[in-house]
């Protein structure tokens, strides 16, 4: 057991140099399985003993291998992601699983496959609605990558291990959520920007060493010092992903960022699964539910004959008024990728439901480069003095 | 024995050159200035007195660039992207790539042995994907454009622009000279930004070596070192890159006339 | 360009007249409809899956994607672009969405409900309800739910799923997409009979199925006869007349009629060997949607001998499936439908191409069609026709030797696309057709 | 009392003291060109030599615009989005849309109720900025002052074909020697000018009034331009290139007084009269 005030500097490590940790493990003769989206369904990779690492682009990595397969206007993320796969950056992956969350990602992972051979490759359908019949084929299609990757594994695996997986990783969403209450206080224990380091270091990490990082980093924030200073705004950040601290201390230069709704903040941690007597019930109604991506298609009844449109918006967004509440958040950026349709979409709406719950609120968007950043900061204190 | 005329009017300079059957008598390069009529007559007299031929020596003259219309005396009109792949072939009979760097654009395309294209790509009209960029930035820092090249090469730390537009670039250089940073990491970073685009554009056409450079903006060192370790390949630079769509021409003209 | 010229150089069928009729009149049937009083639906073209069960239920289909290039046509679509804009819908969007977001949001928030006066082709009439679909781009949902800020019309997406290729042959997977597709087709069924307020007539769907299932059929074996050299149909007269087979436009016997017909001109240009254009020198497939407004271009190319012969596949029948034994009109709806993407995978898996529908399609166009080179045509608003075209041009250097042109145009933005810099880039192009086509021979394919 | 707003432009720095009573004493716009963008000291220090000032005579100082981030003299950063609202409002209270078309970007803010509540820039590429303007008069050898006045005289603009704004230089240059008429050609830049800014400002919804700033406000041509492509009126402010130091040297009072009123410390921090910087290691 490490120092218990080591927690976020070895979060830093993590984000600083995150194969490190996978690269010892594949020397001790463990597989590590690659996936590029949280849709993915961890557990089944823990349950199996294989070590589960998101893989991510590189903003400061111009993208050149990928011009090749993807235009220059698709989605940025999906772009450096293919990119750093391409320069062989993580070559040491034995394989990846990928999941048609989207439309630039399913295609993506169709180019990645045809031009990266890994031992093991297995693409996901998810379905796009929340209708009982594509939940029903989402678990077929969960129940075909268990068994594939069983194979590959070279073994079965029974549900009471992977009902010990999902225990394992409820366990660590239920710690994350802990480590969010510590953004409550005003100024917040812990800032945005080490927040962001943890999320990223547990997607770098086997869940087991995830969930103690999570507790010495609980325990150090609680106990700590040297907390963020206070700022005149607290802020929801809403976007799809955003895994690069430099534009997360834009953001904190002015204010502090105390909820990131994105694939680089709670968003993969908010809720639980459940424990049902098949655990693919629980994962693909978790997955497919629980997980509050633009990507999915939510309606506030099923074949509703009329459309409430405020009834419609809490069905998309409620989820955030608990943040906004819970939290004491006084801004919201929305902050868009370039060419990312499903969150596109969202924006007018999005704001629509601010306005409502009569939180100040901005739509930035980026592309993912280095050289994007510098405009950002204008438009950030340019918000940020609207609301102080 | 036959003599050829290549003309090609660029966006900014216009080169011709006379070829005797397969050799090069004369060649003359000139701003191509407001009016491309003009340009092109004076490259035919510039050419011709050079040569010291008159008019009637000449078997036949193709144009080609973005101006070919305008030299009204072509008995032909000939595709840039053709013409500076037979110019390239005709010197470096081995080169199955080439990198053209000219004023509005960058091309790259691959070749075969007889010189005909074999795929090519085009960046897109931007200022900043072209050799205009260097060019600007030159002018900026009140450097000759034979100098800009070998000076980059003394740079240690190379500035990377904070944007994308060569007029915003161009600001960008002026007032980082005046907040003293070295000329040689401005003209490194122009040549790397261009670098990078250039290098992305071989890819799409999956370069095969040897590969050649040609244009404006193969006379710069910097930049050819530059695409050399991104690409890290060795390019083929020939002597005059100026004049190799020219000469396509001029090879053209000469390769249609033996047909007839 | 004189109009004679362009007959000379592609030599039109006379049985496309018919069909290209057909798009204008569906617009006209669906305001008549609304002044009818009877009910409009906006549609996404969503592969069948919907259609065959609103036709059979008599409901008027309109598709703000068709209508979105009707309005970039009528040079009318900027300021609907720019209302949508000011309701801060991002610039990068889809054009054909913002578009018809745009003309929501005029058509609800400044008139109430009635058809803009200057919206051409009669308009789009207000929806009763909204048929999104999964099919093809995250736009084709996202952009109906957005119209809900504007509009109570409740909407319905159809589950069109696109598992990978190797994972498709895993067993039940294809059986479990029929499950869905049927179960979720009986949803809807009841859906629109609550929307309606009447019921469903089976008898009338499964009649309207197999009339869909046999048009395909025959258009599917037209476009097999544009194998043969010289190519009899070229892609002018594949575009003026997909409409009515991909959206079911106008009556569909009188349809299968127009397309019987012209199977019949195609096959008897074949037996008298009259191709497409005067003199082919070039095979081409282009992709994905042409540039509407300078057809004309195609002329000139067809003057140099380049000939189009075969298109996206997204816009083609799926590749006839048998159904004999499938009872449930639902099932059948549903396998066919599934058909249009899944009808390539078993080929791409063999051939092992993971972008079974994405790319593989025009790989086995070019070699069955003996393309000499691709024509692409990534559109800057529309990602899903644009997306995988880098791709579809290296896979098939890699795999075939087949070279691809691009050239870039947008939807709604006509100007984008350029003519003349395309024409620039024929000569070149044409040598690099001749240099593939030795290097095909050395490595031994058969064109 | 005396407070200063310091607006460093990418191509021109602007400076206004003003008093406790909002009265600028002082207003100096400083020399133009990227080569001086750091000079904004000199700036500072001809202003409070007109006023007749010394430094210390100032109780806060805001800096904004692209340069604001390095001013060694300046107590506070405030975006050139906030203080332009602000320098706007106090001119024409009744503003709800401001289109600011600067040297280095071209801004569309929303106000209401005396607040900046949305905005749109374009700072990617110069066409659409001032710079093409600039550039532009200088490769026809034409004072920019002098465009506007010769524009007006155009009877059939011409259409300018090239985005970029360098391949647009070659293009006007060809179009002359093609016979066009230099005032066609000029009001064809505007027009090219003028669509792309009210492209950028539809993003939002243009509401009267609307407010015209920046340089190019004061040539007539732009105006025009502008007036056709928005298809609505324009309020200009008699001196269209101080509104973001006069926004800046507004909020460096109310800063001020804020803080004095609830008994704050003033924020101020040590000052320099000494050279901004643009380019600090990390950008580099």
């Amino acid at each position: 057991m490490l120092d218990k005030s080591k927690g976020l500097s070895k979060a830093r490590e993590i984000y600083q140099n995150r194969s490190h940790r996978v690269k010892e493990l594949k020397a001790e003769g463990k597989k590590i399985i690659g996936y590029p989206c949280m849709y993915v369904p961890l557990e089944i990779i823990t349950a199996l003993g294989l070590v589960s690492y998101r893989t991510y682009g590189d903003i400061a990595e111009p993208v050149t291998e990928a011009d090749k397969a993807l235009p220059t206007a698709f989605c940025p993320i999906m772009r450096t992601c293919l990119d750093c796969a391409l320069k062989a950056k993580d070559d040491f992956l034995d394989g990846m699983v990928a999941i048609h969350s989207c439309d630039p990602q399913d295609k993506t992972t169709r180019v990645w496959q045809s031009y990266i051979s890994y031992p093991y490759f297995h693409l996901i359908d998810m379905p796009g609605t929340l209708r009982t019949q594509s939940l029903e084929y989402f678990k077929g299609q969960l129940n075909d990558f268990k068994k594939t990757l069983e194979s590959f594994a070279g073994k079965e695996l029974p549900s009471d291990k992977l009902k010990a997986a999902i225990e394992l990783h409820n366990r660590q969403r239920a710690l994350v959520r802990e480590l969010y209450k510590l953004t409550k206080p005003d100024p917040p224990l812990i800032s945005g920007t080490e927040m962001l380091q943890v999320i990223k270091a547990l997607m770098s990490l086997p869940a087991a060493e995830g969930n103690e990082l999570l507790t010495q980093v609980i325990s150090e924030v609680k106990e700590r010092k040297d907390g963020p200073e206070k700022k005149p705004a607290r802020l929801l950040i809403w976007s799809s992903t955003l895994d690069n601290i430099d534009i997360m201390q834009l953001f904190e230069a002015g204010a502090n960022v105390v909820m990131d709704e994105s694939c680089g903040g709670i968003r993969a941690y908010r809720a639980d699964v459940k424990l049902t007597d098949d655990p693919l019930d629980g994962l693909s109604d978790y997955y497919l539910k629980e997980i509050t991506c633009a990507r999915t298609f939510r309606e506030a009844v099923f074949g509703e004959a009329r459309k409430d449109y405020i009834a419609d918006l809490d069905s998309r967004f409620g989820y955030l008024k608990d943040f906004i509440r819970g939290w004491n958040i006084n801004g919201a950026i929305l902050f868009l990728v370039r060419y990312c349709d499903p969150f596109a979409f969202e924006m007018p709406s999005l704001k629509d439901y601010l306005d409502h719950l009569g939180i100040p609120n901005t739509y930035i968007e980026y592309d993912y480069t280095q050289g994007s950043l510098a405009p950002l900061r204008t438009r950030v204190e340019a918000f940020l003095e609207t609301i102080d | 024995m036959a003599w050829f005329i290549g003309i090609d009017i660029g966006s900014l300079y216009s080169k011709g050159v006379i070829i005797k059957d397969d050799e090069l008598s004369a060649y003359y390069i000139t701003l191509s200035g407001a009016n491309y009529r003009t340009a092109a007559e004076t490259i035919r007299q510039e050419l011709l007195t050079k040569a010291n031929l008159t008019q009637d020596y000449i078997t036949d003259i193709v144009a080609t660039g973005s101006g070919a219309s305008s030299v009204y005396f072509a008995s032909k009109k000939a595709s840039d992207i053709v013409c500076t792949a037979r110019g390239i072939n005709s010197i470096f009979p081995s080169a199955r790539t080439i990198i053209d760097v000219a004023g509005q654009s960058t091309k790259a395309m691959r070749i075969d042995r007889q010189g005909l294209v074999a795929n090519f790509a085009v960046t897109e009209k931007c200022a900043a994907g072209g050799g205009r960029f260097i060019e600007v930035i030159a002018n900026v820092l009140r450097i000759d454009l034979k100098d800009f090249g070998p000076l980059s090469l003394h740079s240690e730390s190379p500035i990377t622009f904070s944007t994308g537009c060569a007029v915003f670039g161009e600001s960008e250089a002026i007032t980082r000279v005046a907040e003293g940073i070295p000329k040689e990491d401005i003209a490194a970073g122009v040549n790397k930004a261009l670098a990078d685009k250039i290098s992305s554009l071989a890819r799409k056409i999956a370069l095969e070596e040897p590969c050649a450079i040609c244009g404006g903006g193969a006379l710069n060192i910097g930049l050819i070192k530059s695409v050399e370790n991104t690409l890290n390949i060795q390019l083929l630079i020939p002597p005059q890159p100026q004049i190799t769509t020219a000469l396509g021409a001029a090879i053209t003209a000469r390769t249609s006339s033996l047909k007839r | 360009m004189t109009t004679e010229q362009k007959k000379r150089a592609i030599n039109r069928l006379n049985s496309m007249h018919p069909l290209r009729a057909k798009v204008n009149e569906s617009y006209l049937k669906s305001v008549e409809a609304m002044q009818a009083g009877k009910p409009t639906v906006w549609g996404m073209l969503n592969y069948y899956y919907g259609d065959p069960i609103l036709k059979a239920m008599d409901v008027e289909v309109v598709y703000p994607e068709n209508y979105g290039a009707a309005l970039a046509a009528a040079g009318v679509a900027q300021s609907y672009l720019d209302r949508a804009d000011a309701d801060g819908f991002p610039t990068h969007l889809c054009g054909y969405s913002r578009a018809s977001i745009g003309y929501t949001s005029r058509m609800m928030k400044e008139l109430n409900g009635e058809i803009p006066p200057e919206a051409p082709l009669g308009g789009m009439p207000r929806p009763i309800f909204l048929m999104a679909s999964t099919a093809v781009c995250d736009a084709r949902y996202k952009w109906f739910q957005a119209l809900g800020r504007y509009m109570d019309a409740p909407v319905w997406t159809f589950e069109a799923p696109l598992p990978g290729v190797k994972e498709l042959f895993m067993e039940g997977s294809y059986e479990r997409m029929v499950d869905l597709g049927v179960k979720h087709a009986r949803d809807f069924v009841a859906f629109v009979e609550r929307m309606l307020g009447k019921k469903l007539d089976w008898d009338k769907l499964s009649e309207t199925v197999d009339l869909m299932i046999e048009i395909s059929q025959v258009w599917h074996e037209t476009n097999e006869l544009r194998k043969v050299k010289p190519s009899p149909m070229h892609s002018r007269d594949f575009w003026s007349s997909m409409p009515p087979a991909l959206f079911l436009m106008g009556d569909l016997k009188d349809s299968l009629q127009c397309y019987q017909d012209m199977y019949d001109e195609v096959k008897d240009r074949v037996d008298n060997h009259i191709g497409a254009i005067a003199e082919e020198k070039y095979r081409l497939f282009f992709a994905e949607l042409p540039p509407w407004h300078s057809l004309g271009f195609f002329d000139r190319l067809a003057e140099r001998g380049w000939n189009f012969v075969i298109e996206s596949f997204g816009y083609h029948p799926p590749i006839p499936l048998d159904m004999s034994g499938v009872s449930d009109p639902l099932e059948r709806l549903t396998r066919f439908s599934l058909q249009i993407y899944v009808g390539y995978y078993k080929d791409a898996f063999e051939k092992n191409v993971p972008a079974g529908g994405m790319a593989y399609p025009y790989l086995k166009y070019a070699r069955e069609w003996k393309c000499d080179g691709g024509f692409l045509h990534p559109l800057i608003s529309c990602r899903s026709a644009s997306t995988h075209l880098p791709y579809v041009s290296n896979i098939l250097m890699e795999r075939l030797k087949v070279p691809s042109l691009t050239i870039e145009g947008d939807i709604v933005d006509l100007r984008l696309f350029d003519p003349e810099d395309a024409l620039s880039k024929a000569e070149p192009f044409e040598e690099t057709m001749e240099h593939y086509r030795q290097i095909r021979r050395q490595e031994g394919f058969d064109w | 009392m005396y407070f200063a707003g310091v607006d460093i432009g990418s191509t021109m720095t602007k400076t206004v003291l003003m008093d406790t009573n909002n009265k600028v004493v002082s207003a100096i716009k400083g020399p133009t060109g990227p080569e001086h963008r750091q000079l904004a000291n000199e700036v500072m220090k001809m202003a409070l030599e007109q006023a007749n000032l010394q430094l210390d005579d100032i109780s806060y100082i805001v800096a904004t615009g692209y340069g604001r981030l390095n001013v060694p003299f300046a107590d506070r950063q405030i975006t050139e989005l906030t203080c332009h609202a602000r320098g706007v409002l106090s001119l024409f209270p009744d503003v709800r849309t401001a289109i600011d078309i600067g040297g280095q970007d071209a801004k569309c803010m929303k106000i209401n109720s005396g607040k900046l509540v949305n905005f749109v820039m374009n700072d990617k590429c110069a066409a659409g900025t001032g710079r093409f303007l600039e550039i532009l008069a200088a490769t026809l050898g034409i004072k920019l002052e002098d465009l506007g006045d010769i524009s007006l005289k155009s009877t059939k603009k011409v259409q300018i074909s090239n985005f970029c704004t360098i391949f647009a230089q070659q293009e006007v240059v060809s179009r002359l020697s093609e016979g066009e008429k230099l005032e066609d050609i000029i009001a064809g830049l505007h027009d090219a000018l003028a669509s792309r800014v009210a492209g950028l400002a539809r993003r939002l919804k243009i509401e009267p009034d609307v407010v015209l700033t920046g340089g190019v406000a004061k040539n007539a041509g732009i105006v025009k331009a502008m007036k056709e492509n928005l298809g609505c009126e324009l309020l200009i402010p008699e001196d269209p290139l101080l509104t973001g130091a006069l926004g800046a040297a507004i909020l460096a009072k109310e800063r001020f007084s804020k803080a004095t009123a609830k008994g704050e410390p003033i924020p101020t921090k040590p000052r320099r009269l000494e050279k901004a910087t643009f380019f600090t290691k990390e950008t580099s």
